[in-house]
C-alpha cells in the first residue's frame, strides 16, 4: 500500500517532465518534412492528391499545429494515446503487442550485463593489477568499443550463417505453434544473440563500475575494522564489501534504462525483432506521430518505473535511505 | 610483571616516494597486563603504523622489515594470514578513530558485533544474541535491545564508539588497541568514553595500547606514556613523570604547546562596540513540498553578542551547536532569517548582495580546513592578492602587498609563487590569514582556525594571531570547540548549545564561575583538567627549531 | 605537465595514445595516400581484399576503394567525435554549473530539463532530430552533441555541489567576488578533471552513435564515414562480409583508443590513485 | 507433372508491415501479395497476359466506349456466408475505387454510376469514353471487390474488415500479428470446387533484407517475391538448386530506375544539359556491376514486357562521355575552377535497395564530366515531400512502376497539371502542349491499334525532351522453393489467388 502510494507520488512528480517531453517532441516532429500520409502513399507506390487530402483529413492533419497539439493533449489527459496511422489500431494496442519482446530483451540483457559485470568486476578488483584484472579490464574495454550492431551482424555471419547454430533473427519460430516450455526455450534460443549484442556495452560499463566501486569500498575504514575482527578475506568481501559496492551499480541501472531502450532500436532492427525499438524507428520513418509519442510515453513510464524500482532496491540495500 | 605484548626494535619501511623512507625506526615498547599505555606524537609520527604492524594490517606497500612483535611470546611477524586471522579480534581487539566510518553502514550493530562470535566461536545464534546484548549493556548504551537492531547511522557518535568498544571487547582479548578513539567526539562524549574504557580495562584487566595526540587525554587516562617523533620513540615512562617532568626536548616542546585551562589575566579593551549581533536566527529548511518530508533545523536561535573593538570574542560549544552558522551569518555567507549584525553603524544583515560585496573588506573570515580553504589551482601569492584586486587594486600593487603580508604572517615572501599543496598545514593556515588580512578588515571571524593542526603548530598559529591582534588592533570572533584554546585567546566567551547562546561573559569569569549547567558540564569534561602543563619558554624555542617557521614571531 | 608524465607511465594509456596516433595519422595522410575522391568509382564492385593490389582492402558494393574510405573516414569520425563532444560538454558544463552553483529553483528547472532528456532514449531523439533536420554531416554532428550532454551536466552539477560548499569558494565570496567569477574562475577549473575524463566517454559514444545512424541509412552519404560503409556492406553480409567487417574493426580500435586514453587520464587525474 | 496434392502450409516472405489489407482501398503489391488470396477482383490476367474472368464472367463495351457491362459469377459467397451480388460491385466501385483507392480515383474519375439491373449484372457508366482494354488491364489491380454488407453505413476507413479482410477468395483470413505474421487458411466453400490445394498460407514479416536469404535457406519461408531479397542474394541463390530465381510470372510488374530533373533550375531547363547527363552515365556498367545484370537499359517509359504498347527502339542516350562534355560546353557550362561546372543536389527516393547505389553511381559519373553532385539523404516521407511538394531538389532518383497500361500511372509523370504534392507525378516544372495532348488523346481512344500508335508518338516525344529519364528497365525477381508447384504460371502470379498452387513433398 505504502509502495503504491510512493509510486503514485513519484509518477505525479514526473508528470511535468513527461509533458514537456511529449509536447516538445510533438512540436519538433512538425518540422519534419513530410507526414504520415506521404509515408503511406510511398508504401502504396503512389496515389492521387484528392485521396491524399482526404487521408489528411482522416488523420486529423488538416488543422493547425496548435489544434493538433491541443487535441493530442486532451486525449492524453483522458489516457488515450490515440490511433496509429501505420497500423490502423489504437496506439495502446500496438504498443502492447510490441512491449513483451522489448521487455524480454531488455530484461535478459540487463540481467546478463548486471550479473556478468558484477562477477567480472569482483574478480578483477580482487586480483587488482594482476593478470586476471588486466585481462578482464581489457576485455571490458573492447566490449565497450564494439559497435553493437556490428557485433550483431558479425554474430549472424558466424553463428547463424557459417555455423548454423543460432537463428539469424526474429523472436520465435513462426507457425511452429510451440506452447509452454517448448516455446520459452524457442524464444530463449532466438534471443540469445540479441541479448548478447545489447548487453555487451552495458556489461563493459557494469564491469568497470563494479571494479572501481569494489576498490573504493575496499579502502574504506569499516573494511579495516572487519579485517581487524579476524575475518578471512573472502568473508570480508562477501559480508562487508559486496553490498556496499553494489550501490553505485544499482544507481547505474536507473541511469541507463533510457539508453538501453535506445540501444534496442538498433538491435531489434539487426535481428528483426518485433519490439518497441523497431516500432519507434518505423514510426519515425513513417511519421506516425501518435505511435511515436505513445512509445515515448510508455518508455518514459518504463524509465520512471525502473528508477522507482531501483530506488526501492536502493532503500532495501541501504538503510540510510528513507523512502 | 611480564609484558603481554613486546615490540622489539621494530622497523617499518614505506614505499618509495613516501615522505620518508621509514615509518618506524627501531621502535621498542612493552605493554603489560592491566595497564593503559598511551602513545602520543604529532601527525605522521608513526602511531597508527605501530598499531597496524601489530595487527598485520599495514597498508599496501608498507612492510615491517626488521624486529619482532611478541604476543605472549609468539612473534606475530612470522605468522601467515590464516594464523593472524585467529589472533585479530580474538586476542587483540581494535578500536578506530572515526565511529562514522569504522562501522559498516549497511549492517546492524548487533550483526556486526555478533560477527565476532560467528568468526571465532561456534556459538549458536540465540547465544550470540544474548552475548551481544550483554556487551551492549556493558558499554552503557541506552536501550541495548534497540541498539542491537539499529544501523550505525541511527546512533550518535558516542553510541557508535561504545558499540565499537563492545565489539572490540567481545571476545575479551588480552590486548586492546585504540587508535585515537575519542578524537572525533565532542568533549563531553569524549569524557564518557574515556571513563568507559578505563572502567572496562580495570574490570577485565585488559592491556590497552591507547594512541592519541592529545596530552589532555594522556593526563586523563594513561598509566604509562610513550612519545613518538617521526618514527622514533623518543621518550617512555610512567604518565606522572612524563607529563610533569618531560626529559626529551621534543616532549617538553609538545607539552609546552598545550594551552593551560586557566585563562591569563584579562586584557584591557575599550568599551566601544565594533560588532553587535542582535536577535539573529537562522533556520535550515530541506526537502520536498509535503510538510512531512520537510526537515527543519533551527541552527541559530535569537543570538545576541557584542564584540568590543580590539577584543576577541570566543564562541564555544559542541558540534552542531550552531557556531559556524552564526559565523557565516556574520560575513553574510548565509542570510540570517532575522536580526541585525551591526558592524560600526552598518547593518550587514540588511545590505543587498552588491553592497555586501563592497562591505566584505571590513569583515573577513579565516577558515578551519587548511586544505579546503585554498583554491588548489592558484598560486599562494595570487590567493592573497585576489581580494585587493577585486576591490580595485592593480595587480602589481596587490602582488607586492601579498609579499609583505607573507612576511607579516611568517612565511617566506619568495614562496608566493608556490601552489598551496607545496605548503604544510600550518603554513597554509598562515596563507589563509594573510588573505583575510590583505583587505585590512576591522573584524576577523575565525572558524576553528587551529582545530585541524597539531598542538605545536596550533601553538604557533595562536601566538601569531595574538601578535597580529596586538600589532594591527584587530577585533576578532574566534570559534572553537577547544576550551583550552578559548581560555588562552579570548577576552570574552559565549557558550552555545543547540543554537542558543546559553552563557556569555568575560573569559575569566566564565571559566572560574560558570553559571549555566551546560557550561559547567563542558568545563568538567575537559580531559586532563587537573593537570597544568609545566611551561618553560626554552621548550617552546626548542620546538621552534624543529620547524621551518621564522623565529622572530615567537 | 605532471598529468602528462603520469599518463606516460600507464601502459594502457600508451597503447591508447599509440592507436589514437595511428587514427590521427590516417586522417592526416588520407589526402596524400588516397588523393582521389574516396567516394568515386574506383573499380569493379565487391573485390575481395588482398586480391587486387590496387585495392588492398577490396572494394565495396558501389566499387569504391575500402582502404580509401577507411583513411578518409578517420577524418569524419574524429571530426564528429571532437565537435559533438565539445558541444555536449559545453552545454553540460554551463547547465550543470548553473544548476549546481545556484541550486534551488534554477537547479530544479535545469534538472527537470536534463531529466526530460534522459527519460527520452537518446538514440530515439537522435533519430527524430535527423528525420527532422536532415542528415548532412553538420546536422548529424550537432544532433549527436545535443543528445549527449545530460550526463556531463549531471557530472558538473555534482562537482559543483560539493565544491560550492568548499571553504575556498566561501572565501572567494567573502572576498567580494561576483558569481560569474566564482563559477568560471574558481570552481570550474577544479570541477573540470572528471568532466574531461568523461569527455572521452562522450567522444567514444559519439563515434558509435554516428555509425549506428549510418547503419540505419540515416547519416550523410556524401562523406566517407565508416558507419556508411558498414551500412552498405549489410546487403552483402552473407557473401562479402568483409565490407562490413573492416570498418567495424576500425571503429572498434578507434573507440578503444579513445577509451584507453580516457582511462589513462582518469588514473592520472585521480588523486586517490596517485600513490600507486 | 505429378498430380497435385492437397494440404500443406506455404510460408511467404512479407517485406513490410501493411497498414491496411483491403486492395479496394489500397493498390500496392504488399497488399496484393496477401489479400489477393482472400479477396478477388473482377478480372485477372491469364498465362498469356490477356484478361481472364474471375468474379466477372464476361464484359462488353458500348460502341461509344461510355458504357461497360459486366456479367457477374453466380453462386459465389463471401467468407461469412452472404451471397456475392452486383450490389457489392456497385458499392465498391463508387464508394471505394472512386473515392479512396490510389490510382483508382484517377481511373474512375469519369465513372458516373454503376447500374445493377439484376443481381449478377453491373453496368459501368462513364461520362467520357473508357477504353475497354485499359479498364480490364487496370481492374486486375484496381478491381478488387469488397463486401457491401460489411462496409455499408460504417466509416469505411476505420472498418475492422480492412485489417481482417472478408472476401470471396480461396483462402480465409485467420490472424494478423503485427510485425510478425499473417495467416490465412483454406476456404472450403470456394467457388472453384476442389480448390485450393493448400491448407494454409503464412506470411512472415521480415523487414531486414539480409535476414530473408537466411530464412529462405533454412526453410523458414518458401517464397520471397518483388525483390524481397537483396540483389547479391538473388544473384547467389540463382546457383542454388533448391530455388528458382526468376522474373517468370511477375512480368506484369515492370519497373524502371528513374532520374528526375527539376527544370526550374536554369541549367536543367536546358535540354542539352539533361541529355548530357544521360550520356554521362554508363548504364551498362551500372547494370552489370551494381545490379548483377538484373536489368537492361530502358528505351523509354513503356517497358518491352508490355507488348500491347511497347514501341521497339534503342536506348535513346547511350553512354558517351565526350558527347556529354561537348553538350555541356555547348550549353555554356564550361568547367570552372577545380574542373567543376556546377553543383546539383540529388534526392534519392528510397523505395529500393538499388536507389542509393544509383544515386552514388550518378554522383560518381557526373563528377567525371564536371558536375558535382551532393546526395541529400532523407527517409522516404521526407524525400517525397522534398521532391513532390517542396520541389526542393535538382535531381531525384527512384523507381517508376509500370502498371500494365501507360494511362494508369505512367503518363502522369509527363502530363502537366498534376496538383502540387502529388507523388510520382510531373512535379519537375516541365510542360509540353504536344505531350499533354497525346496523353489525353490516348487515354480516351477506344481503338487499341490507334492507342498503341499514339503512345509510340508519345514515347518519341518524351525521349526527345527527357524531363524524366527512365534509365533501366527491370523486372522483379522472385525466389521460390522448388517444392512449390504451379507457381508463377500467370503474369502477376504473386498478386493472384494461388488457388492451384500446391506443395510437393520433399
Ligand atoms: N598508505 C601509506 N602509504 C605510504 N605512506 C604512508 C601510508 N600511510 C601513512 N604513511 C606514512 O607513514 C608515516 C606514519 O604514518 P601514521 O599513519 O602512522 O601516522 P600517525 O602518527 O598515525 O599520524 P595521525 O596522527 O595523522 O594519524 C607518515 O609519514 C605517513 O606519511
Ligand atoms: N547547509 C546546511 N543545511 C542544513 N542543515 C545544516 C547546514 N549546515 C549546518 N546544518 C545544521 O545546523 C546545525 C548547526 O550547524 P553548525 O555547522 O553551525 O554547527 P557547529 O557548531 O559549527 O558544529 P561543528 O563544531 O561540528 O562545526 C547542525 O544541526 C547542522 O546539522
Ligand atoms: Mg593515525
Ligand atoms: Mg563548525
Amino acid at each position: 500500500m505504502r509502495v503504491l502510494l510512493l509510486a503514485l507520488r513519484r509518477l505525479a512528480a514526473s508528470l511535468p517532465t513527461l509533458f514537456v517531453v511529449l509536447a516538445g517532441l510533438f512540436l519538433l516532429l512538425q518540422l519534419a518534412p513530410g507526414d504520415t500520409v506521404d509515408a503511406l502513399v510511398a508504401q502504396m507506390g503512389g496515389g492521387d492528391p484528392v485521396m491524399m487530402e482526404e487521408l489528411r483529413r482522416y488523420y486529423g492533419l488538416d488543422v493547425s499545429v496548435a489544434v493538433q497539439l491541443g487535441r493530442y493533449i486532451w486525449r492524453l489527459l483522458q489516457l488515450d494515446l490515440g490511433f496509429s496511422a501505420i497500423y490502423g489500431k489504437p496506439v495502446s494496442a500496438v504498443i502492447l503487442e510490441r512491449l513483451p519482446a522489448t521487455l524480454l530483451l531488455m530484461m535478459s540483457a540487463l540481467s546478463f550485463a548486471f550479473a556478468g559485470g558484477m562477477a567480472l568486476g569482483v574478480l578483477a578488483a580482487r586480483k587488482v593489477n594482476r593478470w586476471p584484472d588486466t585481462l578482464i579490464s581489457t576485455l571490458g574495454l573492447i566490449f565497450y568499443a564494439t559497435p553493437s550492431f556490428w557485433f550483431g551482424l558479425m554474430g549472424i555471419v558466424i553463428f547463424a550463417v557459417n555455423l548454423g547454430w543460432l537463428p539469424a533473427g526474429s523472436f520465435e519460430e513462426i507457425g511452429a505453434g510451440y506452447t509452454g516450455f517448448r516455446r520459452a526455450l524457442d524464444i530463449a534460443w532466438h534471443l540469445f544473440l540479441p541479448t548478447l549484442t545489447l548487453a555487451l556495452i552495458f556489461l563493459a560499463t557494469y564491469l568497470r563500475i563494479m571494479r572501481a566501486s569494489m576498490l573504493e569500498v575496499l579502502n574504506l575504514e569499516f573494511v579495516r575494522t572487519a579485517r581487524a575482527k579476524g575475518l578471512s578475506p573472502g568473508r570480508v568481501v562477501r559480508r562487508h564489501v559486496l553490498r556496499n559496492a553494489l550501490l553505485p551499480m544499482v544507481t547505474l541501472i536507473g541511469l541507463q534504462a533510457g539508453t538501453m531502450l535506445g540501444g534496442s532500436i538498433v538491435v531489434e532492427s539487426v535481428f528483426a525483432l518485433p519490439g518497441l525499438g523497431r516500432l519507434a524507428y518505423e514510426s519515425v520513418v513513417q511519421r506516425d506521430l501518435n505511435t511515436l509519442l505513445g512509445i515515448v510515453f510508455v518508455s518514459a513510464l518504463l524509465v520512471i518505473a525502473v528508477n522507482f524500482i531501483v530506488d526501492l532496491l536502493y532503500a532495501r540495500l541501504d538503510p540510510r535511505i528513507v523512502t | 610483571m611480564s609484558a603481554i605484548l613486546t615490540i622489539d626494535s621494530l622497523t617499518v619501511a614505506l614505499p618509495p616516494g613516501a615522505d620518508r623512507p621509514r615509518a618506524l625506526e627501531n621502535v621498542s615498547l612493552e605493554l603489560h597486563p592491566n595497564e593503559i599505555l598511551c602513545v602520543v606524537g604529532e601527525s605522521g609520527s608513526g602511531k597508527s603504523m605501530t598499531a597496524g604492524a601489530i595487527l598485520g594490517l599495514l597498508p599496501d606497500g608498507v612492510q615491517a622489515i626488521a624486529g619482532k612483535i611478541l604476543l605472549e611470546g609468539q612473534d606475530l611477524l612470522t605468522l601467515d594470514d590464516a594464523q593472524m586471522q585467529q589472533i585479530r579480534g580474538a586476542r587483540i581487539g581494535m578500536i578506530f578513530q572515526e565511529p562514522m566510518t569504522a562501522l559498516n553502514p549497511l549492517r546492524t550493530i548487533g550483526d556486526q558485533i555478533g560477527e565476532m562470535f560467528e568468526t571465532h566461536t561456534t556459538l549458536r545464534s540465540s547465544e550470540i544474541r544474548a552475548r551481544v546484548l550483554d556487551l551492549l549493556r556493558d558499554v552503557h548504551i541506552p536501550d541495548p535491545e534497540a541498539a542491537r537492531r539499529a544501523y550505525p547511522h541511527e546512533l550518535s557518535g558516542g553510541q557508535r564508539q561504545r558499540a565499537m568498544i563492545a565489539m572490540a571487547l567481545a571476545l575479551e582479548p588480552r590486548v586492546l588497541i585504540a587508535d585515537e578513539p575519542t578524537t572525533a567526539l565532542d568533549v563531553t562524549t569524549q569524557a564518557q568514553i574515556l571513563k568507559l574504557i578505563r572502567e572496562l580495562q580495570q574490570r577485565k584487566g585488559t592491556a590497552v595500547l591507547f594512541i592519541t595526540h592529545d596530552f589532555g587525554v594522556v593526563a586523563e587516562i594513561a598509566d604509562r606514556v610513550a612519545v613518538m617523533q617521526k618514527g622514533l620513540l623518543v621518550e617512555e615512562g610512567p604518565a606522572i613523570d612524563v607529563l610533569n617532568d618531560p626529559q626529551h626536548p621534543y616532549t617538553r616542546a609538545l607539552i609546552a604547546a598545550v594551552p593551560p585551562l586557566v585563562p591569563p589575566p584579562p586584557q584591557m579593551t575599550g568599551s566601544e562596540i565594533i560588532l553587535r549581533i542582535e536577535h539573529v536566527s537562522k533556520t535550515y529548511r530541506k526537502g520536498g513540498l509535503l510538510a512531512r518530508h520537510r526537515r527543519v533545523t533551527h541552527a541559530v536561535k535569537d543570538a545576541n553578542l557584542v564584540l568590543p573593538r580590539g577584543g576577541t570574542l570566543g564562541i564555544v560549544g559542541e558540534s552542531g551547536s550552531g557556531k559556524s552558522t552564526l559565523a557565516r551569518c556574520m560575513v553574510r555567507l548565509l542570510d540570517p532569517d532575522q536580526g541585525s549584525i551591526r558592524l560600526g553603524d552598518t547593518d550587514l544583515a540588511s545590505l543587498s548582495r552588491k553592497e555586501m560585496r563592497a562591505a566584505t573588506r571590513r569583515i573577513q573570515m579565516v577558515y578551519q580546513d587548511p586544505f579546503a580553504s585554498l583554491n588548489p589551482r592558484r598560486k599562494a601569492g595570487e590567493l592573497v592578492a585576489q581580494g585587493p584586486i577585486i576591490h580595485g587594486e592593480t595587480r602589481e600593487r596587490a602582488l607586492a602587498r601579498a609579499k609583505e603580508l607573507f612576511a607579516l604572517v611568517g612565511l617566506d615572501p619568495d614562496s608566493t609563487e608556490r601552489y598551496p599543496h607545496e605548503f604544510s598545514g600550518g603554513q597554509r593556515q598562515r596563507i589563509g590569514l594573510a588573505r583575510a588580512l590583505a583587505l585590512g578588515p576591522e573584524v576577523l571571524v575565525a572558524d576553528e582556525p587551529v582545530s585541524a593542526l597539531d598542538v605545536s603548530v596550533q601553538a604557533q598559529v595562536l601566538r601569531l594571531l595574538a601578535d597580529l591582534r596586538k600589532r594591527l588592533g584587530l577585533s576578532m570572533v574566534f570559534i572553537t570547540h577547544d576550551l583550552r584554546v578559548a581560555a588562552q585567546i579570548c577576552d570574552r566567551i559565549a557558550v552555545m548549545k543547540d543554537g542558543e547562546v546559553v552563557e556569555e561573559g568575560l573569559t575569566a569569569e566564565v571559566f572560574t564561575a560558570p553559571r549555566h549547567p551546560y557550561t559547567k558540564a563542558l568545563l568538567a569534561s575537559v580531559p586532563g583538567r587537573d593537570w597544568t602543563p609545566p611551561v618553560s619558554p626554552d621548550a617552546v624555542l626548542a620546538l621552534a627549531d624543529t620547524r621551518e617557521f621564522a623565529p622572530q614571531l615567537l | 605537465m605532471e598529468t602528462v608524465a603520469r599518463l606516460a607511465k600507464s601502459p594502457a594509456a600508451i597503447v591508447g595514445l599509440l592507436l589514437l596516433f595511428l587514427v590521427v595519422a590516417m586522417a592526416l595522410t588520407a589526402p596524400l595516400v588516397f588523393p582521389r575522391d574516396p567516394l568515386g568509382l574506383a573499380g569493379r564492385p565487391l573485390q575481395w581484399p588482398f586480391v587486387n593490389s590496387r585495392f588492398w582492402l577490396g572494394t565495396d558494393t558501389t566499387g569504391r576503394d575500402i582502404a580509401a574510405q577507411i583513411f578518409h573516414g578517420a577524418r569524419i569520425s574524429l571530426l564528429i567525435g571532437i565537435v559533438a563532444t565539445l558541444l555536449a560538454i559545453t552545454i553540460g558544463i554551463v547547465l550543470g554549473a548553473l544548476a549546481g552553483y545556484y541550486g534551488g529553483l534554477v537547479d530544479d528547472v535545469l534538472m527537470r530539463i536534463t531529466e526530460a532528456f534522459q527519460t527520452l532514449p537518446n538514440f530515439l531523439l537522435l533519430l527524430v532530430l535527423v528525420a527532422v533536420f536532415g542528415s548532412d554531416i553538420k546536422t548529424v554532428t550537432i544532433a549527436i552533441g545535443l543528445v549527449s550532454w545530460p550526463a556531463s551536466a549531471r557530472l558538473t552539477r555534482a562537482e559543483f555541489l560539493t565544491l560550492r560548499s568548499r571553504e575556498f569558494v566561501q572565501a572567494s565570496r567573502t572576498l567580494g567576488m561576483r558569481d560569474v567569477q566564482i563559477i568560471f574562475r574558481e570552481i570550474l577549473p577544479n570541477a573540470l578533471p572528471p568532466v574531461i575524463v568523461y569527455a572521452s566517454v562522450i567522444m567514444a559514444t559519439a563515434i558509435l552513435l554516428e555509425s549506428a545512424l549510418a547503419f540505419l541509412n540515416l547519416s550523410d552519404p556524401n562523406v566517407p564515414s565508416w558507419g556508411n560503409l558498414i551500412g552498405t556492406g549489410r546487403s552483402v553480409l552473407r557473401t562479402q562480409w568483409y565490407v562490413s567487417a573492416i570498418p567495424g574493426i576500425v571503429i572498434l580500435l578507434t573507440v578503444l583508443a579513445v577509451s584507453l586514453v580516457g582511462q589513462g587520464l582518469n588514473d592520472a587525474l585521480n588523486p586517490r590513485l596517485k600513490r600507486r | 507433372q505429378e498430380t497435385p496434392k492437397r494440404g500443406g502450409v506455404f510460408t511467404v516472405h512479407l517485406g513490410s508491415e501493411q497498414r491496411i489489407l483491403n486492395p479496394a482501398l489500397r493498390a500496392s503489391t504488399g497488399v496484393y501479395l496477401i489479400t489477393s488470396k482472400i479477396m478477388e477482383a473482377l478480372v485477372d490476367l491469364d498465362a498469356k497476359g490477356n484478361p481472364a474472368p474471375v468474379l466477372a464472367t464476361s464484359w462488353d463495351a458500348a460502341p461509344d466506349g461510355k458504357t461497360i457491362t459486366f456479367k457477374l459469377r453466380q453462386g459465389v459467397t463471401w467468407h461469412d456466408g452472404k451471397p456475392f451480388t452486383s450490389a457489392d460491385v456497385q458499392y465498391t466501385a463508387l464508394e471505394m475505387w472512386k473515392k479512396h483507392l490510389n490510382y483508382g480515383t484517377q481511373l474512375q474519375q469519369y465513372l458516373e454510376a454503376v447500374d445493377t439491373p439484376d443481381a449478377h449484372t453491373a453496368v459501368f457508366r462513364y461520362s467520357r469514353p473508357m477504353p475497354l482494354d485499359l479498364l480490364l488491364r487496370a481492374l486486375c489491380d484496381l478491381g478488387y471487390i469488397a463486401p457491401r454488407h460489411i462496409f455499408e453505413g460504417t466509416n469505411i476507413l476505420e472498418n475492422p474488415a480492412n485489417t481482417a479482410p472478408i472476401g470471396t477468395g480461396p483462402f480465409k483470413f485467420v490472424q494478423y500479428e503485427r510485425g510478425q505474421f499473417i495467416i490465412a487458411e483454406r476456404n472450403p466453400n470456394y467457388w472453384r470446387k476442389e480448390f485450393p490445394y493448400l491448407d494454409r498460407i503464412v506470411w512472415r514479416v521480415i523487414t531486414d533484407k539480409s535476414a530473408v536469404a537466411a530464412a529462405l535457406e533454412t526453410g523458414q519461408i518458401q517464397l520471397s517475391s518483388y525483390n524481397g531479397l537483396s540483389l547479391s542474394d538473388l544473384d547467389r541463390l540463382k546457383g542454388d538448386e533448391r530455388f528458382e530465381v526468376s522474373t517468370r510470372g511477375i512480368e506484369a510488374n515492370a519497373f524502371n530506375n528513374t532520374l528526375e530533373f527539376n527544370t526550374r533550375r536554369k541549367e536543367l531547363a536546358d535540354v542539352r544539359v539533361r541529355r548530357a547527363i544521360a550520356h554521362a552515365i554508363d548504364v551498362e556498367f551500372f547494370i552489370e556491376n551494381f545490379l548483377y545484370g538484373q536489368a537492361k537499359p530502358a528505351t523509354g517509359p513503356i517497358p518491352s514486357s508490355s507488348p500491347a504498347f511497347y514501341p521497339a527502339g534503342k536506348p535513346p542516350y547511350p553512354f558517351d562521355k565526350k558527347k556529354a562534355e561537348a553538350l555541356l560546353d555547348e550549353a555554356g557550362y564550361k568547367r570552372g575552377a577545380g574542373g567543376t561546372r556546377f553543383t546539383l543536389k540529388i534526392v534519392p527516393i528510397m523505395n529500393g535497395e538499388d536507389v542509393p547505389l544509383l544515386a552514388t553511381f550518378i554522383q560518381q559519373s557526373l563528377g567525371d564530366v564536371g558536375i558535382k553532385v551532393e546526395i541529400v539523404q532523407l527517409d522516404i516521407a521526407g524525400a517525397l515531400t522534398t521532391v513532390y511538394r517542396d520541389w526542393n531538389f535538382d535531381l531525384a532518383t527512384g523507381w517508376h512502376q509500370y502498371r500494365g497500361d501507360p494511362a494508369v500511372s505512367t503518363t502522369v509523370w509527363y502530363r502537366s497539371g498534376s496538383p502540387k504534392g502529388s507523388p510520382w507525378t510531373n512535379q519537375w516544372g516541365w510542360q509540353s502542349d504536344k505531350v499533354d495532348q497525346l496523353i489525353d488523346q490516348a487515354a480516351s481512344e477506344i481503338d487499341p491499334v490507334k492507342r498503341k500508335a499514339l503512345y509510340a508518338d508519345w514515347v518519341t516525344a518524351v525521349n526527345e525532351e527527357i524531363p524524366v529519364w527512365m534509365i533501366t528497365e527491370r523486372k522483379f525477381f522472385a525466389a521460390t522453393s522448388r517444392q512449390i508447384q504451379n507457381h508463377h504460371n500467370v503474369p502477376r502470379w504473386d498478386s493472384s489467388d494461388w488457388h492451384d498452387t500446391w506443395i510437393a513433398s520433399s
